[in-house]
């Protein structure tokens, strides 16, 4: 394929990303065997997963609230599943199955909780855009780059407990439109935080291409001069992308300061709910092939049959085992009972105190003296 | 000659006709410049006006905002739209510091005529990042003005009078909404800020019902007519100005007063209209002044938890006969 | 033991005592590490808990207060300061699309105890991007407590009660109140939110006075006392959630009402509290109730607009005469 | 002086730039007499009208308002005063006086806006850190890049006008903290709009240093990721700042699209009002007095003086010019009245609606069908 020009010959962008056709340079040598699998078995349960929710979606209505999938993103949320630690924490977007996936958070929770189950990750008050499980420190939101803050925030509590752990905080590249991103990188880079960013570069924030957006295809030149590391893949290649990931967790982990890792990868659907939004005519069909040639599973199984790691029989039990965990994920939210709404003000507010109610004596009342002058206010 | 028209119809006609009666008028919004256009309300202006006036704009709220006001000093009249009126927060600092307070601060000598739309998502689980409704926020702010339009004729005559009107003004759009139907004329024409409708004329209650929750006001009132109360549906169609004439007129008529609305209980819009009457009308209530509001809570996602959270026409009803 | 503070002493003492008590507490805000500490209510804290815990922060105020956020989940209890409520306008987003719907997204796993200092300019030339109050708004967010702590020593009651509970606060400081100073316990102590507090007790008129607003109320109440008129001066101390008890019980007594605020009229915090009282005493009451609250503009600069913008006492004597 | 490296051999930053001692690098030669010492004059006529404005600040109390000086950062708007064209827009930050100058905006309204006087560019609604004059399109605010968003605003609206002119938006580093710049720029670097930056960078926001806030000084080298040009100078250096304005300016107003000039430069006085901050104990000595050294005053006058270009008496004369004019702004403020308040409504909104009641008729009633349904939400 001599007229292809190889990834690494060409400066990462979404302008030039096609030119590659089909991708040849996944490694699948760094890995062993084991990890391979393991890595293929998690893109492949993140696919079925995705692909049977959207199969549900519609026409039985029973899930109802926006969905985004994140079907052709599979890599990274497989990646990190790997290298994520409990004690970790991970925030992400609205597109947050992958992530949630990756933070071991309880799947049938996620099903419980899109159905608006009691029984859900939220008990039903969230849905699939705003899903968290506090337990395993997985939190998500639908408004752009906040939680790329708030996972800054979480960073800094880490660092001044002398934590090993890190943040880390997955969002797309349109969240980079906001200044809320910037700040956030710059605080970041200025303590030398104790976070990754996960930039997956889909190319579009719903319809709007990178480049409608922002002037260059350059998140990581941007960042970069915000004091945090950056490094740019090809984001379907899930060998980089466990490697990359790998490297630069052990990083911040290391104490090494921030950084970034931008995935350039591909959303197969509409940007919600498995309607097909190509009526607004944003993504060119070859485009689309391009990265459905390079499908992130495709790729890892080719290379997998080809080293004899995977045969049919061991992919049809995976299969096998995926749709009984499927199966038995919906069961269990369709099973679930309905919340009913009880306080709301409970739900709102917290008013218990404990630790107030440890450490702090009552007061005794006092008199406020009504004579004396209000203070006379100087410059500032 | 009107037509019926939706309110998104309604809403894509004004900013067409606002656009060809003047080349001031430039429309910002994410996603504007595509087929679905806003829920229809922007498609086919970019292939009529071009994109430097229906304006694909980063995802960058507060810039946006910003953007309007700095244009309308070099003399655009600049309609801005939020998908969800969610994602307008990021913009509160050019709201609220700079474009509230423009005319104020220039003591008068130059005005920001800047429309910004925000949509409010109802049900089906939008949850609580996509269906908060801050109309008495921004009704609080002095030099801004607010509509809360119910019908597509409301909404066509509210954007054109604001487009080519002085001062900055805040639509809430209810998405519910859009696709409802009203006669609309079809040449340019202005609905006036400060001018309440009777939208049920009554004698036993006066309901003012507030954008989103007019069509179940006047159902409400349809089904208690069969009872025999007689309700007197307001609708105030914009809250700052808000057009206490009519609501005193009303109260002062019916002598009872409940106050529908689509925002959170507490601090919000039903208290002004509730305080207002009892500082003018005092003690001439036949009853107690009543809230029918959201409780005070963010939005579940369930949609068990939204039945109970958004009421239904019966619980208006029942809310009402309980004030007799 | 208690002893003279000021309003800003007491804050540096609740600061200092909550840091003393719990290492979880931090302090994050602009210029808090420096001597002048944030008119003086952070002084010396950087030197006795170092700059991890007391850290000035870059001007980024959207951040600041979603690194609050993010910290209080891995345990930490943090406090953050803006030395005008205005600057804060930039973090609305974190406030509202976050901060006060997280415990109800989490479905009560997860709590986030953020206390939010806000200080309000007034007179001395300000104007109109150093002086806005904006409690109302803030009381109208479900999942936010809301403090206008009006003396020295409610001040650091309810900030230890805030740093050490779990439901995020905001504080509205007046900062004309910094100088002012009450009798404050040496030993760390709570003030709860939801309870109102009688500044003076009476019989004729319950004045519901807000935050800053205290002194002149309680100057008026004294100037009335003189003219036969018995002021019942009612203090909520917090705004969210509001004691109604406490007010339902001193209206239902005096059956006259007054809020005075400072904030702007129109959709403001008088606004419920009159509403409140409508809903539950109806017409029970001897006069109609009464706002007295900042005109709806924006904050004038010159000291002679200054003086008619801000109400003095007088002005407050006379409104409370009309009443009867 | 072999042991003080000249500007050019340093990379600019707060940390280096004292190293240089005295600076030695402007090069008058490449301006002419007039342009010299107009510019020269302009100095010295901010100079004045600031510490005019100091001494009658305290213990007169006559000037109710927080006021940012700009002793010592005279150069950048003197060079602006003699490029900006009265059709440009100029917006400013809380620091608004030398840029309110460099507009060419009334001084005698703005002495009286200080006093709060009903002469006042804002009639006393604003002061000094909220002035503007719409008349001559200066505008200031005391929020922090709250006028840079809005600066872009004006630059795309003269955009689609086609028109020549440009808008420019003066700032401080301390700025660049707020997302909100960083939104500015990547929607300036995108539409390539005529705006030019002018950051003057006096290291310090209140009393927090740069590097306290940021971990690079290095606004340039991150804005220009953005898509903007960018151009870092020793802001001191009048003659530079003049040659470095007139060119960027140039390149906007020739359709190049957007610049930043970064101006090192350093504030003498406290960072608001007549009042030593010093307390705060956050600037070196050794630092204010290399900058006071080199005030950009004195290093023109230097100059001038050595080609004689400057004599005792010319200098004479214009002190005594100024002088005069500072007095008579200071009389007509003094002797203006107050302002009285009148109807607050109406000066916050506006009522009268001259377009639309040329262009719009009235509306005829209609009526609203009860019966229809309310629509129901798809996932967006
Ligand atoms: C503050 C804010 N503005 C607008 C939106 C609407 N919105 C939802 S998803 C989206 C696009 C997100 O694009 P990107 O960040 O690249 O993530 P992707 O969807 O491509 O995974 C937008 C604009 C939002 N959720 N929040
Ligand atoms: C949004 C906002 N946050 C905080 C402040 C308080 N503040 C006033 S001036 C200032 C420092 C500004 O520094 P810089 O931008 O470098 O300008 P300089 O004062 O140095 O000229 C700060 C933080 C403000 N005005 N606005
Ligand atoms: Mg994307
Ligand atoms: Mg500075």
């Amino acid at each position: 394929m001599a007229t292809e020009p190889a990834v690494k010959s060409i400066q990462l962008s979404h302008r030039t990303i096609t030119l590659i056709g089909r991708y040849q340079e996944m490694e699948i040598d760094l890995l062993d065997r084991q990890t391979l699998l393991f890595l293929f078995r998690q893109m492949l349960r993140l696919r079925r997963m995705e692909e049977a929710l959207m199969q549900e979606y519609h026409p039985a209505d029973e899930m109802r609230c926006p969905m985004h999938f994140c079907i052709g993103q599979e890599a990274v949320p497989a990646a990190l599943s790997l290298l994520v630690e409990p004690e970790d924490y991970l925030f992400s977007h609205h597109r947050s199955h992958g992530y949630y996936f990756a933070k071991g958070s309880p799947l049938r929770e996620l099903f419980a909780e899109v159905y608006g189950k009691e029984t859900g990750a939220n008990g039903g008050k969230a849905g699939s855009q705003d899903i968290s499980h506090h337990a395993s420190r997985f939190y998500s939101g639908a408004i752009l780059s906040g939680a790329v803050s708030i996972a800054v925030g979480a960073a800094f509590g880490l660092q001044i407990r002398k934590s090993r752990n890190i943040s880390i905080a997955g969002f797309g590249e349109g969240a980079t439109d906001e200044g809320a991103f910037w700040e956030a990188a710059n605080y970041a880079g200025l303590r030398r935080l104790p976070i990754l960013f996960v930039c997956e570069n889909n190319r579009y924030a719903t319809y709007s291409d990178q480049l409608k957006r922002q002037p260059n295809d350059n998140i990581c030149e941007r960042v970069v001069t915000f004091g945090v590391r950056t490094r740019r893949i090809f984001g379907n290649d899930v060998v980089k992308a466990y490697l990359t990931l790998r490297e630069e967790m052990a990083r911040v982990r290391g104490g090494e300061g921030p950084g970034l890792v931008e995935a350039y990868t591909y959303r197969w659907n509409s940007h919600v709910g498995p309607e097909d939004d190509n009526v607004n005519n944003y993504r060119p069909a070859s485009e689309i092939q391009f990265w459905k040639e390079n499908c992130p599973i495709r790729l890892l199984q080719e290379k997998l049959e080809a080293a004899g790691y995977l045969d049919s029989q061991t992919l049809g039990r995976m299969e096998r085992e995926i749709a009984a965990e499927i199966a038995a994920n919906f069961q269990f939210a369709k099973e679930s009972p309905f919340p009913s709404a009880g306080d709301w003000r409970a739900m709102n507010w917290d008013d218990s105190s404990p630790l107030a109610d440890r450490l702090l004596g009552a007061q005794s009342r006092s008199e406020f003296d009504q004579s004396q002058p209000e203070a006379r206010l100087e410059p500032y | 000659m009107s037509r019926l028209l939706t309110y998104a119809q309604a809403i894509n006609e004004a900013l067409r006709q606002s656009m060809e009666l003047c080349e001031d008028v430039v429309v910002l919004g994410q996603l504007v410049d595509y087929k679905s256009g806003i829920f229809g309300t922007t498609t086919g202006l970019v292939d009529r006006f071009g994109p430097d006036r229906v304006q694909d704009f980063p995802v960058s709220e507060n810039l946006m905002t910003a953007t309007a006001m700095g244009a309308s000093l070099t003399g655009l009249r600049p309609v801005i739209v939020h998908q969800r009126l969610d994602f307008m927060l990021y913009s509160l600092d050019a709201i609220t510091n700079w474009l509230a307070l423009w005319r104020f601060k220039s003591n008068g000598h130059s005005n920001m005529p800047v429309t910004i739309r925000a949509i409010v998502g109802k049900r089906w689980g939008q949850g609580p990042q996509h269906s908060k409704s801050l109309h008495a926020w921004f009704a609080h702010l002095p030099g801004i003005r607010v509509a809360v339009p119910a019908t597509a004729d409301d909404v066509k005559g509210l954007l054109m009078e604001s487009i080519f009107g002085e001062t900055p003004a805040i639509f809430v759009e209810g998405r519910t909404l859009f696709s409802m139907t009203a006669h609309v004329p079809e040449q340019p024409y202005r609905v006036r800020f400060g001018q309440a409708t009777i939208r049920r004329p009554g004698k036993d209650v006066t309901l003012v019902a507030i954008g989103v929750i007019v069509p179940l006001a006047l159902r409400a009132a349809a089904a208690l007519d069969k009872q025999g109360i007689d309700v007197e549906v307001l609708d105030p169609r914009t809250l700052s100005p808000l057009d206490v004439n009519t609501l005193c007129e009303s109260v002062g008529k019916t002598r009872r007063l409940i106050v529908a609305d689509h925002g959170w209980t507490s601090f919000g819009a039903a208290a002004e209209i509730i305080a207002r009457i009892a500082e003018i009308l005092g003690d001439n209530l036949r009853a107690r002044p009543v809230r029918f509001c959201l409780p005070d809570s963010h939005t579940p996602m369930s949609m068990a938890l939204e039945d109970q959270y958004y009421a239904s026409d019966a619980d208006l009803v029942s809310a009402i006969q309980k004030m007799f």
